[in-house]
């Protein structure tokens, strides 16, 4: 097989280092975008030591150097729209400001968690704050989104449902019924794969002959943007778009977010060893992309936003996350007869 | 009262459940086509439209998962698939997804969506046209797994699936549609009130089926009565949760027992029936070993012959019976 | 959804209707196709009339009207290669030159059928002839072809799969799958879409959001013709060119042959109730575009092949389906034991 | 003799296999990775090459469908799933492909594939990441079911598997990939010899399990010989065809009968082994009524707690064994 290197420079870790372009966004928007980037990265490097201090077992699939991508998104949702997402989640759930105590809690196993305990990093729910549940099985969350979405044509209240899922998830079937159901149905559903370029140890080269997935919304018909996912400014403005269209009747829309993981698969490691083209090398280059730095860098270069500004943000975020970590610390364990309680409605009968 | 035959029942809970409830809404291949699914949901496109009765493109997984998505965010979709052989294609988002959301994501959401499944066999259809596959989902916990064997039923429990707050698998038989009785107006039903009942008393042997099995072992209890045996028939209806008190209460009484089911022998529902009654029963008060009555281990064949072979008869239920002794 | 209609005079019924461009296949191959088209013409006609007069029960998917994709593929094919097909195979089977009476008797499910009386009209096997299954569930023998390519592939003799599958089968995420899979391994398989315009009773415009399915190969970077599959002449030649790039290592080729059945989904009827846009006026304008009228006009305009040479072809056409019906009526039933001793090598033990 | 874990003996399983026979390969997600199915593939794509060892995309039923197609052309191909649940994806080609295609087109062709589904559970990974449903696939005429339950039968089995002239559902559990013993040297296997075996001989009462739930059986009987109860521990093997000759003829000797299985209970393979007992041992030789160990009717949970509560343990099945009297 011939591979064809579609999205060139979007892919090349060596280019689009530098400080973003920050258009006409304001800059009270993008320092949200940085506060909410650095709570996940920081959140998510807390789950990190939780793992490695065995606090947790439950596997947990990082997202860290991919957190422009839900930033971006999720600035034109709001509560009433559904989002769906899969074992990578933990950024789709906070970009929705979804409660930080209640995903530790849920790492963590504990009754306080988003999932009461039940579900662990990868199955995660929020419904209040728009995130209406992750799922591990690869794939299996985007129909789930496409029927989010047929619920919101039907409730014909303008909201929108949201999938995002990995560049492996388009090797899954499910994905190109799902693309021409929401297509054929226009359904107002924004799917987000965030392009990775990876599925666990596997490059998309070993996997595709393209390492551009937007080929197939083209096929279905479905209005795309390749974007750099580590340019929250270029998702959002795709995001905003789209997510447009979609409320307006314009039926579903697809982004497809470059990024980079610089962790593992699972795991807290950066298992630099698996995977073929993931070289020590490699990886250092992604992180010379680093979607925090290349906004930071922005805003103190072209809106003169100070030091001590990301500073104040950075030690709120700690406490922010300290007082999370005490409560979900101190939180019980699902009781017992929730194990049978929770499979039928009423319990068993 | 009025006369009302099984296929039609169908139709007529799917009009009940979509009139007193606007978030119900029918999905499924076939909607629009005259004779896709019989005639049990007739033009139910016409009276409630097509935006409430959707027919789809041949994608079994994407159609379920988005009706399991509706389900999750306030609707109540009835997801038809013409035959539970192409089902199989959906059974990620049947048994990975709407068995376990309530579950796995602490019991505060819950995909009210029914899949229905039909058993649709015979007419030399052979082996990917054929299947009964309702133990599979019987032995998945999360799911509630109804099988109608009367016309009443199939309609009242079509409304009890479509008002369920937990997902449910509606199976009904082609075969059935025919089955006719006299019901009285359609009424809401709670899911939790359907379990097994006794469709004809009897004090020789219990046997226990679901379905077109019932029809089958009311069939053989009439043959047997005129050698004089008296058998009890129990219509199970909800395979999952399954509770068999009133059959075990029944083999006390009577003290032998035989399952007859249209599905597979092995680790199927009715081996499900013969171990709860083996469980449930002490073995002092059975006058012999409980059986069962399945298919062959076979898939299904085409040729006439062979299919008159493959499926269990009135005729050799009552023959088994009567080699169980009295 | 905006459909487009992006076949345009393909699938047209009021064009093409004229005598085929011969180019310069030989009159001995164009006749040899006039025959193998008749065949399973009068074939199918048969086996309708054996439904009609309840000699069989089985259900029977008759593909009267696009007999020319089959026999233009096959023209490329020797018993080497692996043919797949779905419940709409008759002609898939004929064009092979596989026993005429063991399809009659399989259709009326006799021991000396194609599969033994165990299958009926959906489920044909003649691997003698390369014919090496068909199954009714939409979609199921793709993946199947691509691992016959991939057996192919490791027997390194330059053979190929094929499998034949209809615009709905487009629709199951199966087909998706098994195009990445067969392009990554650069498998020689060629997928053949008989895109008739209906799944069953449903228009492709009310299932997809164009009318052509050549757009999945381009997403998956396989090559791709797309056809009128009522003019053998342009099928062989699509056929021809993928085949041999298929064979020399080039990986999978996908034909989208733009056709239309005469007659219902399944059974001996027109039923030209169902169907939103089957009306009895367009069913007339694609009879119009009768493949085999169409070779015959040009046989006789451009080759000067006289009409008795076809009635002559006709006549022997007839002796053989009246030879293989007496023959197929004349076998028995399967034993009773095979139910059980077919299921497992050797019967259950 | 060598000692061989059950990981490492799998390992070789492969490695007897492919070397054996040029037309065995695997295939499967994960098959160049050093850690995905654990230990038990290590390696492999180095000594037979990527052509041989093929790491697929994320396309479960397409990539068992190629397989099917393979082994329907002469192959032997082993398709590995790393988790039952993500299998369930590829049902279609296992259940209404391969399991037919012999008996559907007349007893021809056979599609030779190995499909191998890992149970892999605990580690509070949840609902999606622990099913063992191998009682879906014991239900299901075509196929045949096996579960090793020790080091020596994972090697050989897979070994049966590759050269079985029928499809094959291999089933490991990662939970037994420690277990270690003695292996004589890999030889060719007819995969009609595999059946129950006892494992362990008792007078008192009969276990039947497959796979881990006979370790956690083995350890129980363990802990009852202190009470002074002798269990009988069978390994069951092969879940299909199922032969229950061995267990019901111990059945007669004990009067007692626990089945023991790491799957649901409904519909699953204890209640077909509870079924099976009774149906063929006569109640008077009963001294109590057979019972089942399985797992609870729920998801499988994630928190630490729950988990531990969530699977049969030694100890859960010993309380059961002194409860049924003696
Ligand atoms: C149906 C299914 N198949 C396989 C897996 C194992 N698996 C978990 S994550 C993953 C990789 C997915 O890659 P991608 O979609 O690109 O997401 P990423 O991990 O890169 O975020 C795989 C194969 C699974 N969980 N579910
Ligand atoms: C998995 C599956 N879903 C649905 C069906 C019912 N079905 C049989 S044929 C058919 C239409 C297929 O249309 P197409 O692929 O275009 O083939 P055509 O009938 O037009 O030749 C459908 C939906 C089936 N057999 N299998
Ligand atoms: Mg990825
Ligand atoms: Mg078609």
């Amino acid at each position: 097989m011939q591979f064809e290197d579609k999205l060139g420079y979007l892919a090349d870790p060596r280019q689009l280092t530098e400080a973003l372009d920050l258009k006409n966004a304001s800059t009270d928007a993008l320092v949200a975008f940085y506060r909410d980037m650095v709570l996940i990265r920081r959140t998510e490097e807390t789950i990190a030591e939780l793992y490695t201090a065995k606090e947790t077992k439950t596997p947990v699939h990082l997202g860290i150097g991919q957190e422009a991508v839900a930033v971006g998104v999720s600035a034109h949702l709001n509560s009433g729209d559904r989002v769906y997402s899969g074992h990578r989640g933990h950024s789709h759930y906070l970009a929705l400001h979804a409660p930080l105590t209640a995903i530790l809690a849920e790492v963590m196993g504990r009754a306080t968690g988003a999932s009461r305990g039940m579900g662990g990093s990868m199955h995660l729910f929020a419904p209040e704050s728009g995130f209406h549940g992750s799922v591990p099985i690869v794939g299996a969350t985007i129909p789930i989104a496409v029927g989010a979405g047929l619920a919101c044509k039907m409730d014909g209240k303008g909201q929108v449902a949201v999938c995002y899922f990995g560049d492996g998830a388009c090797e899954e079937g499910v994905l190109h019924e799902s693309l021409n159901f929401a297509r054929v149905m226009d359904l107002p559903v924004l799917f987000v794969c965030e392009n990775n370029l990876y599925s666990s140890h596997l490059d998309i080269h070993l996997r595709q002959p393209s390492n551009s997935v937007a080929r197939f919304a083209e096929a279905h018909r479905i209005e795309s943007r390749v974007i750099d996912g580590n340019d929250v400014v270029a998702v959002s403005e795709a995001a905003a778009d789209l997510i447009e269209g979609a409320r307006n009747g314009g039926g579903p829309g697809f982004v497809e977010a470059v990024t980079f993981r610089w962790l593992g698969h699972v795991g807290p490691n950066a298992d630099i060893d698996v995977g073929v083209r993931r070289s020590p090398e490699e990886l250092k280059q992604w992180k010379e992309r680093d979607p925090v730095r290349r906004l930071t860098d922005a805003l103190k270069e072209a809106r003169g936003v100070d030091q001590s500004r990301f500073a104040e943000i950075d030690a709120e975020i700690e406490t922010e996350i300290a007082d999370a970590l005490e409560a979900a610390r101190g939180s019980d364990f699902p009781a017992g007869n929730v194990l049978i309680d929770y499979v039928y409605a009423g319990g068993r009968s | 009262m009025t006369r009302l035959a099984y296929g039609d029942a169908i139709r007529e809970g799917f009009e009940y459940a979509m009139r007193r409830d606007p978030k119900c809404f029918a999905i499924g291949q076939g909607l629009w086509s005259p004779w896709y699914v019989g005639n049990s949901m007739k033009d139910l496109d016409k009276k409630f439209g097509k935006e409430r009765v959707i027919d789809t493109p041949v994608s079994e997984l994407a159609t379920t998962g988005a009706a399991v998505g509706a389900a999750l965010n306030g609707y109540h979709p009835i997801v038809v698939h013409p035959r539970m052989d192409f089902m199989i294609l959906a059974a990620d988002q049947i048994v990975n997804q709407a068995a376990k959301w309530r579950h796995m994501l602490g019991g505060r959401v819950s995909p009210t969506v029914t899949i229905r499944g039909i058993v649709n066999r015979g007419g030399e259809q052979g082996a990917q046209h054929s299947q009964a596959l309702h133990s599979w989902y019987a032995h998945v916990p999360g799911l509630r797994v109804l099988m109608p064997a009367t016309a009443a039923d199939a309609r009242d429990m079509l409304i009890a699936a479509a008002q369920s707050p937990d997902p449910v698998m509606y199976i009904d038989d082609r075969w059935c549609y025919d089955l006719a009785e006299e019901v009285a107006p359609a009424a809401d039903v709670d899911i939790r009130s359907i379990k097994p009942v006794i469709r004809r008393e009897g004090s020789d042997l219990t046997i226990a089926a679901a379905s077109y099995s019932v029809a089958l072992s009311l069939a053989a209890a009439e043959l047997l009565e005129k050698d004089g045996v008296a058998c009890e028939v129990i219509d199970v209806r909800a395979l999952n949760p399954f509770d068999p008190a009133l059959i075990r209460e029944s083999v006390e009484r009577t003290g032998r027992f035989l399952a007859v089911d249209g599905g597979w022998s092995t680790c199927g529902f009715a081996a499900e029936l013969v171990a709860s009654v083996a469980e449930g029963v002490s073995p002092a008060k059975l006058k012999g070993a409980p059986a069962r009555i399945t298919l062959p281990d076979a898939p299904a064949p085409t040729s006439a012959p062979l299919e008159k072979a493959y499926y269990p008869t009135a005729e050799l239920i009552a023959e088994r019976v009567r080699q169980m002794g009295r």
